[in-house]
């Protein structure tokens, strides 16, 4: 939290850099690429399910910090979830940019991009993987847009 | 101090001209205090290009710009916001859908407008019948300049893909029946555009209540800047069109070889938007909204009655459009024996009256009631008795001078 | 008082904000005290519809539309003011040129356009060249985005029938060598259409002495306001041209079954012009005529050498466009190693400076110069040595924080 | 002169009224049809010429009060003039309703149309029928506008 500007905190930047789930998956089933048209950051999730229930979680992310932390959250967390868990936490991610106080007690992660509620332009940033990854959830692997 | 002279005192040009007689508003209604304001304001805080700059400028631009659409969404009691695209005016508007809708027919598609269109839903329509081989279809007016319902069933088919019409009319100010025309229209699987440049200057709107696919008018008729104007569309009606203009903002992506393009409404807004006129446009729309209209068009109508009361004593007065008020906006368009409109309209100036005469941009129906050219006097929520008596008395001295 | 900060004080919005360093005037320029006050005088006096109305606020009306269109063609430098077309910015100047011009091409004619285009002068004529069946050339751009004029020969034939091209690049800044391009043109007889949206904002232009055909721009990059932009065009190009849209205005007569078109300049505005936004856009363009550019273009020009050298000895720094400022205007893009634009513009935002980051609707050039995304710092008349010092500082400082 | 308004005077009047020259000729030699777009006002000029000069003028105007009263000037005044007579009236009109004060001693009655300079939008309506006879003058049969 250098220069006074508490969005960059070192807790987001570590997460980035992290890059949890960043690679591919030999066989996904379930994909999705995201845009941000108005930036050119881009998102693509792959999961590979059980019952609904991801099993393994890869994603290749072109963006800023806040995409890539985000897109490292669900690389660390994903697995285990079904689309309802992340729709919940796609929801909560919302409520804080929204201006929500506080994170949800099963994602207290999410704290982190809070500070970014400020900045509604990037808000888009932080969603992108989340959305990305409803839309994989959701998708059959060659329908992907 | 009257209600008319109340409102009156919000408009900057009225309260610095007390002497003048303004029955223009049909062509440009004055720009409302709070319009003017919003627009100085957005251009000394917050000015700045929209989409997504990082900076607080750019951020402060683009949420005033989100926020005008969706403000002007609650003034059309839209679904959405993103039904709401920012053009530069209804002829922009309307071209829109000549082009975009236009784009997804076929030739032997048939578009239905009406003899008393302005000209603005009628030559873009021209237009695509020339460029796209499809059959363009007009209803006739009745004597009185209305739209002639009776002549719907024989106009309609399966292939009308379109019905375009003004809610109101720019001359005579007859309101279109839409509950008639939309009906119709369902019957044979056609979608409905209206014109609404002139019913906006008389309240908000109902675009869900009145059934329509599209809805099109502009900031600088109801009390807005100029420079802008708004095409309403069915999200899913627009979400099937190809985007019209291209540009800056309205894509997803840029190859080479192929481009692909953004989702509503971003996809029909090519280049910088009039983010300061929107803004002031949405703040006009707010002020409305908080009006009493039921006291307005009472009053409005009130006036347009004793206008066409007075007009009618006048020898050699004859109106146009629909008998009595109960079918019209206050917009009062009439001929004169012997004496051309434009003369009459000097004449008028010279009392401190401003009317407009001429062919009011809608030929078409000029020709249907049998005239060139006409004079019109157009009244909004900032007239009273005082615009009316000047009025007479004009004419009256105009028949003598040009007699 | 330096000079930068004299005319500094003649815009309102950095006159409030003697902290910013606004270096954003790509995106677009902050409006002169002399626009803005001419678009509300305009307003509060002058209100009306044009189109010779004959009540005196009409009259009023179109004579300040009238002078503003006669002075927007001495700062073009036109032969005639019936050459400056009123549109609501470049993206529309740009797609009525794809339309009305492209209107006259045949399946197999060609038009080029270069790499470095913004979007708005790319996709519309990927999209004419869908609906048309003409081909589309793309004229590549140097390791450092300029237009590479070694290509011409090759893409330039008996069937190219416009060149169509920036005059400088609203990311990397180079001026387009538009004479090279002229000529190059010319030998195939090719029209040449420039993009001049950045050009403006850096002094008038002489669109005789360039040589060209067609010549578009925006008034919010050139200290004036939104929704509004110019299309000038020789007369007897445009004169051959069919109309883009249809309304009023723009017609010569309208009958059911046909209609004929007016001349020029109304052939090519459909519909209520922004009559106050191009008053205020005169208003703009007569003060900067009435300025010292040898001056400001040596100021301008020291401070982009400065911003290259100050940024370049920050390690990960990668400038893209021209080495030094010879071929370029005062627009500053550059990469650093490892951190996204966005964040380092959010951060620079921190620091009161207001820069934009990401693909500046210029996906191709990035493409050619193997970016995403990038940041983007631009320098107009108001800035100065102050702006350059807190932008190396506070690159230095994003560094810091992001790394 | 009724109301103070300069331009509404009774010679203007009894002039458009006086209509010289409304009406068609058998065969003509020149003819032009113009229309003023903004208000849809239109005259039809035709002359019979002899070596250049006028032996017959007719027209049929749609117009205002200045628009019959120019086109009646020139119905009562053509004859006998030719093409850089016609110029010369026309730029003499031009000059007075931009602000000339006094016509020319060859077009005395051109003065009637002076008050007109306070008046921009109403220039074209004087000037619509001088206009027409100079595309006239200049036509053939068959190439009219
Ligand atoms: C080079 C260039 N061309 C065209 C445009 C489009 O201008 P506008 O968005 O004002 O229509 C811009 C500005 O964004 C530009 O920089
Ligand atoms: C009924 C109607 N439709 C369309 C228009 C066109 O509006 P604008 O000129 O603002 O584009 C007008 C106004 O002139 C009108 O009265």
């Amino acid at each position: 939290m250098s220069d006074g500007l508490e969005l960059y905190q070192d807790a987001i930047k570590r997460l980035a850099n992290a890059a949890y789930g960043a690679s591919q998956l030999a066989s996904a089933d379930g994909e999705a690429k995201l845009n941000n048209p108005l930036c050119g950051d881009r998102v693509v999730m792959q999961v590979a399910l059980s019952n609904g229930h991801i099993t393994a979680i890869a994603h290749q992310t072109k963006g800023c910090l806040l995409c890539k932390a985000a897109a490292s959250l669900l690389g660390a967390r994903g697995a285990g979830l079904d689309a309802a868990a992340i729709d919940a936490a796609t929801d909560a991610l919302e409520a804080l940019l929204h201006g929500q106080a506080a994170a949800p007690a099963d994602w207290p992660e999410l704290a982190m991009f809070r500070p970014a509620h400020a900045y509604p332009s990037r808000h888009k940033c932080a969603l992108l993987p989340f959305h990305a990854l409803q839309a994989a959830m959701r998708s059959r692997i060659g329908d992907t847009r | 101090m009257s209600e008319a002279s109340v409102l009156r005192a919000g408009f900057p040009l009225l309260a610095a001209n007390p002497g003048l007689h303004y029955l223009d508003s049909a062509a440009t209604a004055q720009i409302h205090r709070a319009a003017l304001d919003a627009v100085v304001c957005h251009e000394t805080l917050s000015r700045a290009n929209v989409l997504r700059g990082s900076h607080r400028l750019a951020e402060a631009a683009d949420q005033a710009f989100d926020a005008a659409r969706r403000r002007v969404a609650r003034f059309l009691n839209a679904n959405s916001a993103e039904e709401v695209i920012f053009t530069s005016g209804a002829t922009a508007a309307l071209n829109l859908v000549a082009h975009a809708f236009g784009a997804t027919l076929r030739p032997g598609d048939r578009v239905l407008i009406s003899q008393a269109e302005h000209h603005s839903n009628f030559v873009p329509w021209q237009m695509l019948r020339d460029r796209a081989g499809i059959e363009l279809d007009l209803l006739p007016v009745t004597a009185s300049g209305e739209l002639d319902p009776a002549a719907l069933p024989r106009l309609l088919s399966a292939r009308t893909r379109l019905v375009a019409v003004t809610q109101c009319s720019n001359v005579t100010g007859a309101w279109t029946d839409v509950a008639a025309i939309v009906a119709a229209a369902r019957r044979v699987g056609a979608k409905v555009l209206l014109d609404g440049a002139q019913a906006v200057q008389h309240g908000p709107q109902d675009v869900r209540a009145l059934g329509i696919d599209f809805y099109a008018f502009s900031g600088h008729k109801c009390f807005g800047p100029g420079g802008v104007g708004v095409l309403w569309g069915k999200a899913e009606v627009l979400a099937a069109l190809p985007p019209f203009l291209g540009g800056g903002g309205m894509i997803d992506e840029v190859a080479p070889q192929r481009s692909t393009w953004a989702e509503l409404p971003r996809r029909f807004e090519a280049g910088t938007p009039p983010i300061a006129q929107a803004v002031g446009l949405a703040s006009a729309l707010d002020w409305m909204m908080a009006l009493d209209w039921t006291d307005i068009h009472a009053r409005e109508t009130r006036l347009g009655a004793q206008a066409i009361e007075g007009l009618l004593r006048i020898p050699g007065v004859r109106l146009l459009g629909p008998a009595g008020t109960a079918a019209r906006a206050p917009i009062i368009s009439f001929d004169i024996a012997g004496l051309h409109p434009h003369d009459v309209c000097q004449v008028l100036d010279h009392h401190q009256l401003a009317l407009r005469g001429g062919h009011h941009c809608a030929q078409p129906l000029l020709a249907a009631l049998g005239v060139d050219a006409c004079a019109r006097a157009s009244f909004a929520l900032y007239n009273d008795e005082a615009d009316v008596a000047a009025l007479i008395d004009g004419v009256a001295a105009a028949v003598r001078t040009l007699a």
